[in-house]
């Protein structure tokens, strides 16, 4: 470990702030006060934040129907999300998108989406706006196991190549899609292999470490920044939680779970952070604390704001509506 | 007679059908471990385990697979998830499915379903809570069922399973635990069979899926103002049965037509285009439409409400054609 | 004034607006090296070549990759090659283009143009011959717009380039090589104006593309026998002109509506229930609608021409309300 | 050459009945008498005659937009299909679908397609039927380079694999896709290089070479039979006339063609043939000769057979098309 101890606090702290943020969600869901359905990020928050460690504001990504992770770690207000997942006024998508929708396309965050592998073309075209600006600008384009065996997937990554587009592939493989487990779906061992498919450069991580994904992650950036093109990346992981909250999981043993969960990604770095010197008990207990603060302020911002009104369902869906709603 | 849910009689109706012919399999995403996500098949788990197969997400060989495994002689019912990942394999059912058999002069006997969810749930929002059917019935080439009853459901899916034409099944999430009467003893309802739920004399409202239901709980309070409505469930778009919606409006005189897809350009829009057409004197009233406002479903509660057409809305229809 | 053709003023619209705008950029399957299918950007040949660009055939991203490019800051004009091939790609149309905005809440302009050929030409067949507009028109999130002649491509397609909306295009093949007047001056079209291309006052003819012509011919036979028919051309579809349909039909009291796309729930349906809806007492006569039938496309000559609606059959609705 | 003579004689005199079948349909085609467009397999004929002589009638193909080799090799009437380029009643579709749409089922030809990609998904479909029908018939797909970028591509591979369905991948690499040189669009230098994102065997072959083509796709469809899964292969060609009949051919010069020529297909093999004295002048001369004939009576069958009546516009939509049209 030689990056400086800011870096790593930084991550662990971020880590810890989605992990918050998700258990609180998980609650408040099965409390009943979340419509809609939530996909939680427990177990992945190495690759967001490993990975978001090493763009700017003004760089570009595509996020998921798994996106809190994403959209915090890319500095996302916390306040805007929660009311979001509310159905709130003051919410990211004032209540108009929930969990599968948020966006924050001033902080260069092309939405969830809840079509699997949706963001993979956005993040295509956000990457040929850059080059044809001549900016230094990168992408990030994050999708799952079972985004990679759509057909969106393929076409994203040649044409990224073909162009040499400033693109990084960031494939989160939890091992699961929904029900279905990845090896029953998609006919490569790694995510990566496929990247010889598209001439560009393949690499499998272990993505529960944070370390390993910010230097992957750095590396194929870049690259990208150079003009030297799309990377593939794929962060092995494992998805803690059910597909949803409320997932009967009877594809899987809860032991199965349990084993690994000794692997989650906080634990994991604190460990080496607490024995590296780098992290006193204090300040890890000063850090829950704030996120722990951070998430019920978002919470409370949340409940207390007002749902939007029934009539503005007639917004947003233009900038110039007139006459396109009969 | 007993009772089972939407989900269960649609369950049943694949359950009888594989169990007699061998042809039929069926397939999608996350299908063959939980039963799917609404339980459709819950009742083949560890019967026809070899017929009952998870595949990639790759929608596009989902359903063009559907039309190969057909012409080498299968049955298959593939499942599109939710209505709105039709789109994500778009090309293999409006190019292919649907083109196949004209553009080559009638060759084979396509025997296949595409079957799945639309329309809204608690909140989906707009990725997941589209309704549309009316894709299907404007492009030619597909049968298009979309039942609103367990009793329905089963009938038209056996007879899908019979069919020799493509054919696709749009069931709508709110009524998947719906429960209702659904004989033991064997049946089959035939395509272009509209289905009077309620005989009334002043209007007729003609819905299907969901907005029957709505308009059957409209009619109930309209009844007590002593307003007649007749409550038509077309159950089949492609084809649509002319004849008894022609009939009910010949008695009385005024029709709302009620879909939960959007109003513009909704089917909603053929059907009333196509009775002033051809029933233009007997119309004592303008046909009203009851849809969808035209945005998107959006995912908070109040807006959702808003957007999507409820028992209010019938109500509304109606009232403004007396 | 000097004529030109549709496709020469599809290109100059763009060439126009590329020298002004910078971020614009256009893109599409063999557009960059002999200026399109149908020769609309020859007149950028050469000289924004950087800005023109060869893609792989890759529709999703095609489409997908404007609205990403849009979000950056740019103004990506992509080439659908074929309406049919708006399938191939309809996910990011559907799911993602029409809905982007709306979902999150109205972040971002979208500043987007798809564009393509659509409709008939020469026995094409079923595969590359489709009118697909009113599917754009049903679901919400773009604009719609859907020329006849060079003036009003030009026109509309420089508004386009300058929109806040993700916007459609269809152009009729059989449109690219008719002449006509077209300023030197720069002009844009606003979107939901309605041309009358023909005054008249015993029937209003709606219609758009190529079946404009079509009823300006059959207006003109009509005319002989002193009928005298209104032409209205919609020019875009979303928005739609109600006011200048309405005047119209306050005038004739009678209405046909003639699209190239399939009768059955097509736009047309749309616009008739529509008027029947809020004009009930104005209308004489049923509204007629005249479209293609509802089979695909078919390769053979004569039937290809039984298929397609053209100048006799709008003679013959016209007829039918009389 | 250890093959028997009869097929290597057979593989003559199909390559010979396709090259006379087009060269006519050109010239018929420049005459005005063909409706719609058509693209020529001239140059390219090696690929569906080496690969067809692999399969039995009971085997299925998906064809392309250049689909008139891969009928004639299967075993088409020329007569159906030439009738079914003029638009005439007794031709395969009954006029209804022309060139682009021209398929036999009964002899296992599941379309050509108008949609390029658009046989990939419906040769999976073929293949899951044969699995669960338990028989050992396979399906060869055809596809050309440009599609091997369609997202349609990526997902048959992936299924095909995953499923180890029996299907053959056969990549008829033209080195063009309409305008467009393959290496503009395409990431990879062999498109057979994708295989390895299928982890499923891949080669690259002399796709003028027919020989080469029926011993390499022999293999893939024995291991196929066997239950060994599904091949990519990748037969390298180059198309000798513009991507349709009219096509002007700007993206290329007339001399860079003229120096493919040489390579052709036919030519080629035939010199073989008569160095290998498999073949004699004479044996040659009524190859060409026959075949000829049998292309004159297509046209005559063709020119002499009538019109679909209009009406029959209306049928053949449906199985059972009652109160479907309205
Ligand atoms: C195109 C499409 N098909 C199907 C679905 C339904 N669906 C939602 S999430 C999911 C599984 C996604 O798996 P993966 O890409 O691995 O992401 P993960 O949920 O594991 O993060 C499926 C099938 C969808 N949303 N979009
Ligand atoms: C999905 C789709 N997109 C675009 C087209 C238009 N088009 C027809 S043929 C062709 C090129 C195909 O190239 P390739 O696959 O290499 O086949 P080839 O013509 O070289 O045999 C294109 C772009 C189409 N027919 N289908
Ligand atoms: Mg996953
Ligand atoms: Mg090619």
């Amino acid at each position: 470990m030689e990056l400086p101890k800011e870096l790593l606090v930084k991550f662990y702290k971020d880590m810890v702030r989605i992990r918050t943020f998700e258990l609180k969600a998980e609650e408040l869901f099965l409390q009943g006060k979340l419509p809609g359905f939530i996909h939680l990020y427990i177990g992945e928050e190495a690759i967001a934040v490993g990975a978001m460690a090493n763009l700017r504001v003004e760089d570009y990504i595509t996020s998921t129907h798994r996106g809190h992770g994403h959209m915090i770690a890319k500095g996302a207000s916390m306040r805007k999300m929660m009311a979001e997942l509310y159905g709130k006024k003051h919410g990211y998508c004032k209540g108009k998108g929930g969990s599968m929708h948020i966006a924050d396309v001033s902080i260069g965050v092309l939405g969830a989406n809840g079509e699997v592998g949706g963001g993979l073309p956005i993040a295509v075209g956000a990457g040929m706006a850059i080059k044809l600006q001549k900016k230094d600008n990168v992408v990030i384009s994050f999708f799952g196991d079972g985004a990679s065996n759509r057909g969106a997937f393929h076409e994203a990554l040649n044409w990224a190549s073909v162009f040499k587009l400033p693109v990084i592939f960031l494939n989160e493989n939890n091992q699961f899609a929904s029900t279905e487990r990845v090896q029953e779906t998609t006919s490569v061992e790694n995510i990566s292999d496929r990247a010889v498919g598209y001439n560009m450069p393949g690499v499998s991580i272990d993505g529960n470490d944070v370390i390993a994904v910010y230097e992957t992650v750095k590396e194929a950036v870049e690259r990208a920044r150079n003009g030297g093109g799309p990377t593939l990346i794929e962060a092995k992981t494992y998805r803690l939680k059910g597909h949803f909250v409320g997932d009967p999981q009877l594809y899987r043993t809860k032991e199965e779970v349990d084993q690994r969960w000794p692997n989650e990604p906080i634990s994991r770095f604190e460990r080496k952070l607490i024995e590296g010197g780098y992290l006193t008990e204090k300040e890890k207990e000063q850090i829950w604390y704030d996120a722990k603060a951070e998430v019920e302020d978002s919470v409370q911002f949340a409940e207390q704001d007002e749902y939007p009104a029934p009539e503005e369902a007639l917004e947003d869906l233009f900038e110039d509506s007139t006459n396109c709603l009969y | 007679m007993r009772e089972i849910t939407f989900s269960e009689a649609l369950g049943e109706a694949i359950l009888e059908e594989m169990s007699r012919d061998p042809t039929i399999f069926t397939y999608g995403e996350d299908i063959a471990k939980q039963g799917g996500i609404f339980g459709a098949y819950k009742p083949i788990l560890g019967k026809y385990q070899d017929r009952i197969i998870d595949t990639p997400i790759s929608e596009e060989v989902i359903f063009g697979s559907a039309l190969g495994a057909s012409l080498a002689g299968m049955r298959p019912v593939a499942e599109f998830h939710f209505a709105d990942f039709l789109f994500t394999g778009m090309a293999a059912i409006a190019n292919q499915i649907m083109k196949f058999k004209y553009m080559t002069g009638g060759q084979g006997k396509i025997h296949l379903i595409l079957r799945g969810p639309d329309g809204i749930s608690k909140s989906a929002a707009a990725q997941h809570s589209e309704s549309i059917e009316t894709i299907f019935m404007h492009i030619p080439g597909i049968k298009v069922i979309i039942p609103s009853t367990p009793y329905d459901m089963k009938g038209l899916f056996k007879t899908a399973l019979r069919a020799d034409d493509p054919v696709i099944c749009f069931e709508h999430k709110m009524l998947y635990k719906m429960k209702g009467p659904v004989p033991e003893e064997e049946y089959y309802i035939p395509f272009g069979v509209a289905d009077v739920k309620k005989e009334g004399k002043d209007v007729t409202v003609i819905a299907t899926s969901r907005m029957v239901h709505e308009s059957l709980a409209a009619s109930e309070e309209l009844e007590k103002e002593g307003i007649s409505v007749e409550v038509i469930d077309l159950r089949t778009l492609v084809p649509w049965d002319k004849e008894t919606v022609f009939k009910s409006v010949k008695k009385t005189h005024k029709v709302v037509i009620a879909h939960e897809t959007w109003r513009r350009a909704g089917w909603g829009a053929e059907i009333a285009a196509t009775i002033q057409e051809e029933l233009f004197d007997y119309l004592d009233a303008p046909i009203r439409r009851v849809g969808a406002k035209n945005v998107h479903i959006p995912f908070s509660p109040p807006l959702q409400d808003f957007v999507i057409p409820d028992k209010n809305s019938v109500i509304e229809a109606v009232r403004s054609v007396l």
